[in-house]
C-alpha cells in the first residue's frame, strides 16, 4: 500500500502532539499551556508538511489549514483551560472553525445549522449550567478555582492512551482512505430531479429552453412531468405540450441543460433526510421529546443531601448564623 | 424302642452296604422332562398362601394363634402334596418331570442356541427334589406346630411376623429345591436368605440379634455372588439356565469325564462348579464363610431348628448334588468340596468342644455335620451325603427343639454350667429322652440313623485312594463329635438337679403380656427381676415351666422320626432316589484296575461300622468320665482339671479360634478404613475439585472487582485502552 | 394424546395458583391423577411390542422452520414406560407433601407440576432441541423446590445442582449442534447410502439443517467417522453423565438429595436421574454408536468405581438420606454398565433398572421423608429401632430395602441380574472359546461383571446397616420438645402426625410396593414393551460394529467392504 | 458575510478526488486529532461539565469525518447523520446537564470522582 505519509513522521507528530497536550493540561503548579500550544502547533505543522508532501502537485488549500488549526487549538483549550466558562467559550470557537471546514466541504446547510444549534442553543445551556453550578469568587479569594478544575487526573496515562488511539486511528484513516475510491453508486446525481418537475421547468424556462405551455415529461414512468437523467451524464429531457406525449415531444440532452439544473446541497440533504430516513427522524423526534420530559422531571426533583454533605451544610449553616447558635446557647 | 433298635442293628449288620450290594437302578435320563403332576404346584403354593394369609392376619392385627394354625395347616397340605408328588415321581424312575407355572424372564435376540434367555417359574421334579421336599415340608409342619407354643409369649404382631417369615421360608425353600432353572433356584436361594435374616433378627431390639442377622445375610451374599457368577458362566457356556438343557448340553463332557479324559474338558466348564461351590459354602456355612451360622442362633429356636439346622443350610448340599454331573466334569471342584468339608467339620468340632452355650454347641455341630456332608459329596458318595442330610435333619431338629424347650423353660438359660439333671425334673422326661436319642444319633452310636449315614461317608472316604487322609480327619472329628454331644447331655440332662434361670426371658419384659395359658403356671409376669438374683436361690421365685403338649408331641414325633430315619438305609431308599436323579455318581473308567483304597488292608465298607462305633463309644466314654462321674454341681466338672493340659488351645477354641476377630481385622476393618478414605476423598478431592471450579470464577471476579474504581474517568480510560488496542490491531493488520 | 400428557400437568400448574390455599394439594393431586390415568390408558391400552408401536401417536408441528426445528413428539414402548413412571410418581409426590409442605404451597405444587410436564416432555421429544429444552427446563423447578423447600443447606445444594448439571448439558448441546451441522454440511443427500436411507424411511431429512432425532442419528451413525463420533459422544456424555450421575461427576447428587424436600428427592431419584441414562440410551448411543463403543471400557470402569466406591461410601454414612443418595450412584452404576454391554440382556436390564430404581429408591426416599416429618432429623445417631414405634412403616422400609438390595422376586433383582449378565456376556474373551454359545462380545466381560457383582454384597452391607440402625435395634428417638422449641412456632402450625403411618401415607407407599412385587414376579409385559426400543439401540451398535462409517463410500469402496466384514463377524 | 463569500468561493468546489488540494485523509486526520483531544479531555478533566463538553467535542470530530465522507462520495447521507448526531447531542446535553445539576445539588461539587457508588 502506498504511504500517504511516512509512518515515522506520522507517529512523531502524534507523539509531539501528545506531549503538547500533556504539557498543556492543567496541573497543580504553573500551567504552561503556551508551551503546549507551541508543541501542538509544531506537531500540526509536521502533519501539514507530511500531508502536504504527500500531494505535492496540489496547491494546499489555505482555508482548510486555517480552519483546522483554529479548531484544534480551540479544542486543546477546551480540555486544558481550568475555568469551565472559558472551556465552553473555546468550544464555541471550535464549532465555528468546524463550520468553516463544513463550508469547504460544501455542506453549507449543516454549517449554519451547527452554529445555530450548537453554538446558539446547546452551548448556552452549558454556560447556564456552569454559572449555576460554579461557586462565584468570594471576597477573600479572587481565584476561586476548584481543585477538580485545577488538577488534571492521570494526565500521563491519559496522554499515553490518547497517543496510542491517535496513532492507531491515523494509521487506519490515512491508510484506509488512500486507496478509497469514491463509489459512484452512492452519488444521488440528478436522479432526484425527477421528482422536482417545477424546479426543472423553472430552470429550463429561465434558460429559454422551453416556452409556452410546454413542460417536461418523463416517459418511462408515464408521469406528466419528469426527466430521465442518467448518472453518466447522458440523461434526456422530453419536453411535451399539454396534450401529453405525442408528435410535438422533443428531447433536450443533458449537455444542453442549464448549469443550475442540478440538485443543491440543501435539497440533497433534505431528500436524504425526509425521503431516505423518515423513521429515523421520527425516532429522533421521540428522543428529543423524551429528553425534554426527562430534563423536566429531573429538574423538578427535590434532592436530599447525603449524610456527609448534610453534615457539612449544617456546619456551614452554623458558621453562617452565629446569632442563632448564640441564642440557643 | 430298644427292641426296634436291636432289630435294626441285626438287619444292618446282616445286610451288605447298599451302595455296593443292591443292583444300581437304571441311569437317569438327564435332559428329558415329562409333564409332571399339577399337585406339585401346591408344594410351594400352599406355603405362599399361608404367607399371604398370615400377612393379612398381620394387617388385621390378629392377636390369636390363628397364624400358627393357618401355617401348620398349609404346611401339612404341602407335605401331603409332596408325598403325592413323590409317588408320581418314583412311578417313573430316572425321568425328571416338569411343571410350568408362570413365565418370568424371557429374552431373545436370535434363533441360535445361546441367543435367548429364559427363566420361568417352573418346577423340576425328580427323586432328588422330592427327597428334599419331603423332609423340608414334613419338618416344617412339625416345627411350625412346635413354634405355635414356643412363640406364644409373643402373640400379636411378633407372632404374625414369625409365621409370615416361616411360611415364606418354606415357599422359598421349595423354589430353591423345585425350581427348574438356576434363576428360580437363585430366587429361592436369596429368599431363604431373606427369611433367615428376618427370623434371626426376630428379637430386633437386641443389637446382637440385628448384627447376627446382618452378618448372616452378608455372608450369604458373598456366596451368592459366586453362585450368580456361576449361573452367568453356565448360561454363557451352555446357552441356558434350565436344568434339563444344561444337563443335555453337558452330556458330552460327562461322557468325556466318564472315559477319564477330564483334561479335555474346557477350563471354563470346569470353573462353573467351583463358582457354584462358593455359593454352596456361603449357604451351608462352610469354611471360610461359616461364621454366620453360630451367630444365627440369636433367632428363635424353632427357626434354628428348621432353617439353620435341618433345611436351609443343606441347600448347598442340594446344589452340589443337583449339579454333580458338572462337578464330575471338573478337576478341582470335588477336591475343594471334600477338603473344605473335612476342614470345616474338624474346626467346628473343636470349637464346639469348648463352648458352654448348648445352642451354640448345637450350631457348631451343625457346621461340623454340614462339613461331613460336603466331604461326602467330595468323595463322591452323593447318596451318603444326601442320606446324612436326611438323618441330620431329623436328629438335629430334635436336638435343637430340645434345647429350645430348655431355653423356653428356664428363661433363656443355655449355659451348661448352670443347668443340670433337667431330664429328671417334673414334666421334662420326654424332652430328656428325645435329647438322648438325638445325641446318640449325632454321636454316631451304633444302629442309629446318624451312625449309618456317617459311616457311608467315612467308608467312601477310606475307599478312595486319594482321600485316605481325609478319612482320618473325619474319623477323628467323629470322636470329637461324640464327646461334645454327650458333654451336653451328661451335664444338662442328667446328674444332680440344679438350675439357674436365664436373664433373657425372651424379651418378656418388653412385651407386657407374658405367657399364654398353655404353660400351666401362674406367675407369668414375674420373671423380669430374675436378672438381679441370678444365684442358686433364684429357684425360690422361679419355676421352670415344663413344655406343653405341642412341644411334647413334636418332640415325640421327631424322636420317632430320627429313629426311623435309620430304616430307609436298610432298604436302600435314599441311594435309590439319588441314583435316579442328576446326583448319580458316574462310573469313571480308570483305564485299568479300579484302585480301591483300604483301611489297614480291610475293605472300608465292611469294617467302618466297627471302627466308627468304637470311635463314637470312646468319645462318649470320655464325656461320661469327664462330665458325669463324680459331678455334684452344675458349674464344674472333672474336665476343668484337664484344661491346663491343652494350654492356650482350650481358650482359643472357646474363643472360636478368633476367626471372627481375624475376619474383622482382615476384611471389615480395612474395608471400613477404605470406605472412610473414599468418603473423605469424595468429599474433599472430587467435590473439592468441583467446588474449586466453582470458586475460581468467583475469585477472579473478586480480583477484578478491585479494578472497578467507580470513577467515571476510570471507565473511560478502560474504554479508550480497549478501543486503542482494537484500533492498533486493526492498524497492524492493515499495514 | 402425547401433548395432553405434557399439557395436563402444565395446565394444572396454571390453575393451582388460583385455587384456595386449603385445596391446592387436592387440585394438584387431581391433575396428576388425570395425567396418570391418561398415561395408564396409553401404556396398558395397546400393544407396544411391535417395532412401529406408538408411531400413530406422534405429534409434529413446525416450530422454527428457519432453523430446522420441529415440535415433534413421539414415543415407543421404552419412552412410554418411563413416561408412565413419571406419571405414577406425580400423584405420589403430591400426596406425600400434604403435611410436609405447609408454607408457600401454591408455588410448591405449581413447580412440582411443571417439573412433571418437563420430565414427560424429555421422554416424548423427538427433536433434539426440543429434547434439550425440556431437559434443561427440568432444572428450574427442581432448583426452586430445593432452594425454597429444602433443609438447612438448601441454597448451596440448589446452586450446585443447577450449575453442575447445567454446565454438563451445555457441552451436550454443543455435541447436538455439531451433529446437526454435520448433517447439514457434511452429508450429501445425493449420496447413494443417504438415498437408500431416505428410501427406507421417508421421514429422514439428510443434508439439510434439522434437529430431528431420527435423521441426525441416521446421518451421524452412518457418515460420521469413528474419531468424530468419539468426540461427539464425549460431548453428550458430559451432559448425561452428570445427570446419571457417573463417578466422578456425582458430587452434586448427595447434596441435592439430602437437602431436597421429600417429593424433590423422589422425583430426583425416580425420574431426573433417568433422564441421563435415557439420554445416553436414546440419544447418545443412537447418534454415535462407534463413539459409544470406544467409550464403553472407560465408562465400564467409571461404573465399577461407582458401584464399589459409592457403595463403600454409603456404608460410612450417618445421614440416612445421604446413604440412600449415594446408593443411587451405585445403583445407576449397574444401570449404565448394563447399557454399555450393548446386548439384549444388558440393555433390557438397564431399562428395567431405570424403572425399578425409580420405584424402589423413590419409595425409600418417601419412607425417610416420613421419618423426617416426624422427627426432623435424618441422623442415624439420633433415630433407631423405629420398628417398635412404627411397625407398618418398618414393614414398608424393609420391603423397599430388599427391593433395592436386589432380592429375587422383587423388581430390583430382574434388572440387576440382567445388567450383570449383559456385562458378563459382553466380553471379547468369549470369542476365543469356540464352544461358548452365550457370549455376545463387547468391551466389558466377566471380570467387569465379577467386580460389579461385589456391588451386590456391598449393597447388602450398607442397606442392612441402615436397616439395622434405623429400623431395628433398641429404640432411639430425639426429644420432640427440643426440636419444637428450636424451630419456633413453624412446626406448631403443622398437623401432628400419629406415631405410625396414616392411611394417606400407606396409600402413597402401597402402589409402589405392589408394583415392586409385580415387576419382580411378572416383568414380562414390561420387558415386551421396552423390547423394540432396546433392539433398536442394539441394532445401531451392531451396525457400527459390523461396518465402518461410510464417510466416502463410493470413493473408497467401503460400501463393498462393509458387508464382507459383516459376514466375517457373523461367521464368528 | 464571510460565510457568504466562502460559499461562493468554495461551495461549488471540485469533485471528490480534488478537494481543494487536500485529500480526504486530511479531514480525517483533523477529525481524529479532535476526537482524541476530546477523549483525553474526558479522561483527564474532573469537572463533570467539562467532561460532557469533551463528549461534545468527540461528536464534533465525528461530524467532521462524516461530512468529509459525504463530500467524498457526493452523497448526502453523511450530512443526514450529522443532523442525527446533532439531535442526539442536544438530547444528551439536556439530560446530562439536568443530571449534572441534580448531582451538584446533592454533593455541592462537580468533581466526577465524588461519585463512586459503582466501586467494586
Amino acid at each position: 500500500m502506498e504511504h500517504l505519509i511516512s509512518p515515522v513522521l506520522l507517529y512523531g507528530a502524534c507523539a509531539i502532539g501528545a506531549l503538547g497536550v500533556l504539557v498543556a493540561l492543567p496541573r497543580e503548579r504553573l500551567t504552561p499551556a503556551v508551551f503546549g500550544a507551541i508543541l501542538l502547533a509544531g506537531a500540526f505543522g509536521a502533519l501539514v508538511l507530511g500531508l502536504g508532501f504527500a500531494a505535492p502537485d496540489q496547491v494546499p488549500n489555505f482555508h482548510f489549514y486555517i480552519f483546522s488549526l483554529i479548531a484544534l487549538l480551540a479544542s486543546l483549550r477546551v480540555i486544558s483551560h481550568p475555568r469551565p466558562i472559558y472551556s465552553a467559550l473555546y468550544f464555541i470557537l471550535t464549532i465555528l472553525a468546524a463550520c468553516g471546514l463544513y463550508l469547504i466541504l460544501s455542506a453549507e446547510f449543516l454549517a449554519f445549522a451547527l452554529i445555530i444549534v450548537y453554538a446558539g442553543a446547546i452551548l448556552i445551556t452549558y454556560l447556564f449550567v456552569i454559572m449555576l453550578a460554579t461557586e462565584g469568587p468570594t471576597a477573600d479569594q479572587v481565584e476561586a478555582l476548584n481543585e477538580y478544575d485545577r488538577v488534571a487526573r492521570e494526565p500521563v496515562l491519559a496522554a499515553g492512551a490518547g497517543f496510542i488511539v491517535l496513532a492507531a486511528l491515523t494509521t487506519l484513516l490515512v491508510g484506509g482512505s488512500t486507496g478509497l475510491k469514491a463509489d459512484p453508486r452512492l452519488m444521488p446525481g440528478d436522479t432526484r430531479l425527477a421528482v422536482m418537475p417545477q424546479k426543472v421547468n423553472d430552470s429550463l424556462r429561465a434558460a429559454g429552453l422551453i416556452k409556452g405551455d410546454e413542460g417536461v415529461i418523463h416517459i418511462e414512468k408515464e408521469r406528466r412531468w419528469g426527466i430521465t437523467p442518467r448518472r453518466d451524464g447522458n440523461g434526456t429531457l422530453y419536453v411535451a405540450d399539454k396534450n401529453g406525449l405525442g408528435a410535438s415531444t422533443r428531447l433536450i440532452p443533458q449537455a444542453q441543460w442549464p448549469a443550475d439544473l442540478r440538485l443543491s446541497n440543501t435539497e440533497g440533504v433534505a431528500f436524504s433526510l425526509i425521503d431516505g430516513h423518515p423513521g429515523a427522524i421520527e425516532i429522533a423526534g421521540v428522543i428529543l421529546l423524551m429528553a425534554m420530559l426527562g430534563a423536566v422531571v429531573l429538574a423538578r426533583k427535590k434532592v436530599e443531601l447525603d449524610e456527609a454533605a448534610k453534615a457539612q451544610a449544617q456546619r456551614h449553616a452554623r458558621l453562617d448564623e452565629p446569632d442563632v447558635a448564640g441564642v440557643t446557647r | 424302642m430298644t427292641h426296634l433298635l436291636s432289630h435294626l442293628a441285626s438287619v444292618a449288620l446282616a445286610a451288605s452296604p447298599p451302595a455296593e450290594g443292591a443292583a444300581r437302578a437304571a441311569a437317569p435320563v438327564l435332559g428329558r422332562v415329562v409333564e409332571g403332576p399339577w399337585t406339585a404346584v401346591l408344594i410351594p403354593g400352599l406355603p405362599l398362601l399361608a404367607a399371604v394369609l398370615v400377612a393379612l392376619c398381620a394387617a388385621g392385627r390378629v392377636r390369636s394363634k390363628l397364624p400358627a394354625w393357618i401355617t401348620v395347616g398349609c404346611l401339612a397340605g404341602a407335605f401331603a402334596a409332596a408325598v403325592q408328588t413323590y409317588l408320581a415321581v418314583v412311578h417313573q424312575p430316572g425321568l425328571a418331570q416338569g411343571v410350568r407355572v408362570l413365565e418370568w424372564i424371557h429374552l431373545s435376540w436370535g434363533e441360535k442356541p445361546g441367543q435367548s434367555f429364559a427363566a420361568d417359574f417352573g418346577l423340576y421334579l425328580d427323586s432328588l427334589t422330592m427327597l428334599w421336599m419331603l423332609f423340608v415340608t414334613g419338618l416344617a409342619t412339625l416345627i411350625a406346630l412346635y413354634a405355635s407354643e414356643y412363640m406364644a409369649h409373643d402373640l400379636g404382631a411378633g407372632y404374625n411376623r414369625f409365621y409370615f417369615a416361616f411360611a415364606l421360608f418354606v415357599f422359598s425353600m421349595s423354589c430353591l429345591v423345585m425350581g427348574d432353572n438356576l434363576i428360580l433356584l437363585y430366587l429361592g436361594w436369596e429368599g431363604v436368605g431373606l427369611c433367615s435374616y428376618l427370623l434371626i433378627g426376630y428379637f430386633y431390639k437386641k443389637p446382637s440379634a440385628v448384627a447376627a442377622a446382618k452378618k448372616a445375610f452378608i455372608m450369604n451374599r458373598i456366596g451368592d455372588l459366586g453362585l450368580a457368577l456361576g449361573i452367568m458362566l453356565t448360561f454363557v457356556q451352555f446357552g441356558s439356565v434350565r436344568y434339563a438343557e444344561i444337563f443335555e448340553a453337558a452330556a458330552p463332557y460327562l461322557t468325556l469325564a466318564g472315559e477319564g479324559r477330564i483334561g479335555e474338558i474346557p477350563l471354563l466348564i470346569q470353573l462353573i462348579p467351583v463358582l457354584f461351590t462358593v455359593g454352596a459354602f456361603g449357604k451351608s456355612a462352610q469354611l471360610p464363610l461359616y461364621v454366620w451360622l453360630p451367630d444365627a442362633m440369636e433367632g428363635p429356636t424353632p427357626v434354628s431348628a428348621l432353617i439353620h439346622a435341618a433345611t436351609m443350610v443343606t441347600a448347598g448340599v442340594y446344589l452340589v448334588a443337583r449339579f454333580l454331573p458338572l462337578y464330575q466334569c471338573s478337576t478341582w471342584a470335588l477336591p475343594i468340596v471334600a477338603w473344605t468339608g473335612a476342614g470345616t467339620a474338624l474346626l467346628a468340632a473343636t470349637i464346639g468342644m469348648a463352648q458352654f452355650d448348648i445352642k451354640r454347641i448345637m450350631a457348631y455341630s451343625t457346621v461340623s455335620q454340614l462339613g461331613y456332608m460336603f466331604a461326602g459329596l467330595g468323595v463322591l458318595t452323593s447318596a451318603g451325603a444326601a442320606y446324612h442330610v436326611f438323618t441330620h435333619a431329623f436328629f438335629k431338629a430334635t436336638l435343637f427343639l430340645g434345647c429350645g424347650a430348655v431355653m423356653h423353660g428356664f428363661a433363656g438359660q443355655l449355659d451348661l454350667r448352670k443347668l443340670s439333671g433337667v431330664a429328671f425334673m417334673k414334666g421334662w422326661g420326654i424332652v430328656g429322652l428325645a435329647m438322648l436319642v438325638g445325641c446318640l444319633n449325632l454321636a454316631g452310636f451304633p444302629f442309629t440313623a446318624g451312625f449309618f449315614s456317617k459311616d457311608m461317608i467315612l467308608a467312601e472316604a477310606f475307599a478312595s485312594p486319594t482321600y485316605q487322609a481325609l478319612g482320618w480327619v473325619l474319623l477323628f472329628t467323629a470322636g470329637l463329635t461324640a464327646y461334645y454331644t454327650f458333654r451336653v447331655f451328661f451335664r444338662v440332662f442328667i446328674g444332680p438337679k440344679f438350675y439357674e434361670p436365664g436373664d433373657e426371658l425372651h424379651a418378656h419384659d418388653d412385651h407386657g403380656h407374658g405367657h399364654g395359658g398353655a404353660h400351666g403356671h401362674g406367675d407369668g409376669h414375674g420373671h423380669a427381676p430374675a436378672k438381679a438374683k441370678a444365684t442358686a436361690d433364684a429357684a425360690h421365685d422361679f419355676h421352670p415351666h415344663a413344655p406343653g403338649w405341642a412341644i411334647n408331641v413334636v418332640m415325640v414325633l421327631l424322636t420317632v422320626g430320627s429313629i426311623l430315619a435309620a430304616y430307609p438305609y436298610l432298604i436302600s431308599w435314599v441311594p435309590g432316589l439319588i441314583d435316579a436323579s442328576s446326583a448319580r455318581v458316574i462310573e469313571v473308567a480308570h483305564g485299568g484296575e479300579h484302585a480301591h483304597g483300604t483301611f489297614f488292608g480291610y475293605d472300608p465298607h465292611a469294617v467302618m461300622y466297627y471302627v466308627s462305633a468304637i470311635v463314637g463309644a470312646v468319645g462318649i466314654i470320655f464325656a461320661f468320665v469327664l462330665h458325669f462321674v463324680g459331678r455334684t454341681g452344675a458349674a464344674t466338672a472333672k474336665a476343668d482339671a484337664l484344661l491346663p493340659v491343652f494350654g492356650p488351645l482350650a481358650r482359643w477354641a472357646q474363643n472360636k479360634w478368633y476367626v471372627d476377630e481375624f475376619y474383622n481385622f482382615l476384611v471389615r476393618v480395612p474395608l471400613l478404613v477404605i470406605s472412610h478414605v473414599l468418603h473423605l476423598a469424595d468429599k474433599l478431592l472430587v467435590d473439592g475439585l468441583v467446588d474449586l471450579a466453582g470458586f475460581m470464577p468467583q475469585a477472579a471476579g473478586r480480583g477484578l472487582r478491585r479494578q472497578q474504581t467507580g470513577a467515571l474517568n476510570g471507565y473511560a480510560f478502560g474504554m479508550v485502552l480497549g478501543v486503542g488496542v482494537i484500533a492498533a490491531i486493526g492498524a497492524v493488520l492493515l499495514w | 394424546m402425547l401433548l395432553a400428557l405434557i399439557l395436563i400437568p402444565l395446565l394444572t400448574a396454571a390453575v393451582v395458583p388460583l385455587a384456595p390455599k386449603r385445596s391446592v394439594g387436592q387440585v394438584a393431586l387431581l391433575g396428576t391423577l388425570v395425567a396418570l390415568a391418561l398415561a395408564a390408558y396409553l401404556t396398558l391400552g395397546r400393544d407396544w411390542s411391535g417395532p412401529d408401536a406408538g408411531r400413530d401417536l406422534a405429534v409434529s408441528a413446525p416450530w422454527m422452520p428457519e432453523l430446522g426445528l420441529v415440535f415433534k413428539l413421539g414415543t415407543d414402548g421404552l419412552s412410554m414406560s418411563l413416561v408412565a413412571l413419571t406419571a405414577l410418581l406425580g400423584p405420589i409426590c403430591v400426596a406425600c407433601s400434604f403435611t410436609a409442605v405447609t408454607q408457600r404451597v401454591r408455588t410448591y405444587y405449581g413447580w412440582l407440576l411443571v417439573l412433571q410436564a418437563a420430565m414427560t416432555g424429555v421422554f416424548l421429544a423427538r427433536d433434539m432441541i426440543l429434547f434439550y429444552v425440556f431437559f434443561e427446563f427440568t432444572l428450574v423447578p427442581m432448583f426452586v423446590l430445593i432452594s425454597l423447600y429444602g433443609s438447612t443447606n438448601r441454597k448451596a445444594a440448589a446452586v450446585k445442582f443447577f450449575l453442575y448439571t447445567f454446565t454438563g448439558s451445555v457441552i451436550a448441546l454443543a455435541g447436538i449442534v455439531y451433529a446437526a451441522w454435520f448433517n447439514a454440511n457434511r452429508v450429501d443427500a445425493a449420496d447413494p447410502v443417504a438415498k437408500a436411507l431416505v428410501a427406507a424411511s421417508p421421514d429422514l431429512v439428510l443434508g439439510r439443517w434439522t434437529f430431528d432425532l431420527a435423521s441426525l442419528q441416521a446421518a451421524a451413525s452412518r457418515f460420521m467417522s469413528a474419531e468424530t463420533q468419539w468426540w461427539v459422544f464425549l460431548a453428550l456424555l458430559c451432559g448425561f453423565a452428570v445427570k446419571v450421575p457417573l463417578v466422578p461427576v456425582h458430587t452434586w447428587l448427595p447434596l441435592a438429595h439430602t437437602e431436597a424436600p421429600t417429593a424433590g428427592s423422589v422425583v430426583l431419584a425416580g425420574v431426573l436421574l433417568k433422564l441421563g441414562t435415557y439420554g445416553l440410551l436414546k440419544i447418545a448411543i443412537g447418534l454415535c454408536p462407534a463413539g459409544a463403543m470406544a467409550w464403553a471400557p472407560t465408562i465400564g470402569l467409571l461404573c465399577l468405581l461407582g458401584i464399589v466406591g459409592a457403595g463403600l461410601i454409603c456404608w460410612v454414612q450417618t445421614d440416612v438420606k445421604k446413604l440412600v443418595a449415594y446408593s443411587s450412584v451405585a445403583h445407576l452404576g449397574f444401570c449404565v454398565l448394563g447399557l454399555f454391554a450393548f446386548n439384549d440382556a444388558g440393555v433390557q436390564g438397564s431399562v428395567l433398572y431405570m424403572i425399578n430404581h425409580g420405584l424402589s429408591t423413590g419409595a425409600l426416599f418417601l419412607c425417610i421423608g416420613m421419618i423426617y416429618e416426624r422427627y426432623h432429623t435424618r441422623s442415624m445417631r439420633e433415630i433407631g429401632g423405629l420398628a417398635a414405634r412404627m411397625p407398618i412403616w418398618a414393614t414398608f422400609m424393609v420391603f423397599f430395602t430388599m427391593a433395592s438390595v436386589g432380592l429375587p422376586g422383587l423388581n430390583g433383582f430382574v434388572s440387576e441380574f440382567l445388567c450383570l449378565l449383559g456385562a458378563f456376556q459382553a466380553g471379547d474373551v468369549w470369542r476365543s472359546h469356540p464352544l461358548t454359545v452365550g457370549g455376545t462380545g463387547g468391551n466389558l466381560g466377566p471380570y467387569v461383571a465379577a467386580i460389579a457383582g461385589t456391588g451386590m454384597i456391598i449393597a447388602a452391607m450398607y442397606l442392612l446397616y441402615m436397616l439395622g440402625h434405623v429400623v431395628f435395634g433398641p429404640l432411639r428417638e430425639p426429644h420432640h420438645d427440643e426440636h419444637h422449641s428450636a424451630s419456633g412456632g413453624a412446626h406448631d402450625a403443622e398437623p401432628r402426625l400419629p406415631a405410625d403411618l396414616t392411611a394417606r401415607e400407606i396409600g402413597v407407599l402401597a402402589p409402589l410396593a405392589v408394583l415392586c412385587l409385580v415387576l419382580g414376579v411378572y416383568p414380562k409385559p414390561l420387558m415386551r414393551m421396552v423390547d423394540p426400543g432396546v433392539k433398536e439401540v442394539i441394532a445401531a451398535v451392531e451396525g457400527a460394529r459390523t461396518q465402518r462409517p461410510a464417510t466416502r463410500p463410493v470413493a473408497e469402496g467401503d460400501a463393498g467392504a462393509a458387508p464382507a466384514l459383516a459376514t466375517q463377524e457373523a461367521a464368528r | 458575510m464571510i460565510g457568504g463569500t466562502l460559499v461562493t468561493l468554495l461551495a461549488q468546489g471540485p469533485i471528490p478526488a480534488d478537494m481543494g488540494g487536500v485529500t480526504l485523509a486530511h479531514y480525517l486526520v483533523v477529525s481524529a486529532v479532535m476526537f482524541v483531544l476530546g477523549l483525553v479531555g474526558f479522561m483527564v478533566r474532573r469537572n463533570l461539565i467539562i467532561m460532557f463538553l469533551c463528549t461534545e467535542l468527540m461528536f464534533q470530530a465525528a461530524g467532521i469525518a462524516l461530512i468529509a465522507f459525504s463530500r467524498f462520495h457526493m452523497n448526502h447521507t453523511g450530512q443526514t447523520f450529522v443532523i442525527f448526531v446533532l439531535t442526539v447531542a442536544a438530547a444528551e446535553a439536556a439530560m446530562a446537564l439536568a443530571l449534572v445539576v441534580l448531582l451538584f445539588r446533592r454533593k455541592e461539587t462537580l468533581d466526577g470522582a465524588a461519585w463512586r457508588e459503582l466501586k467494586g
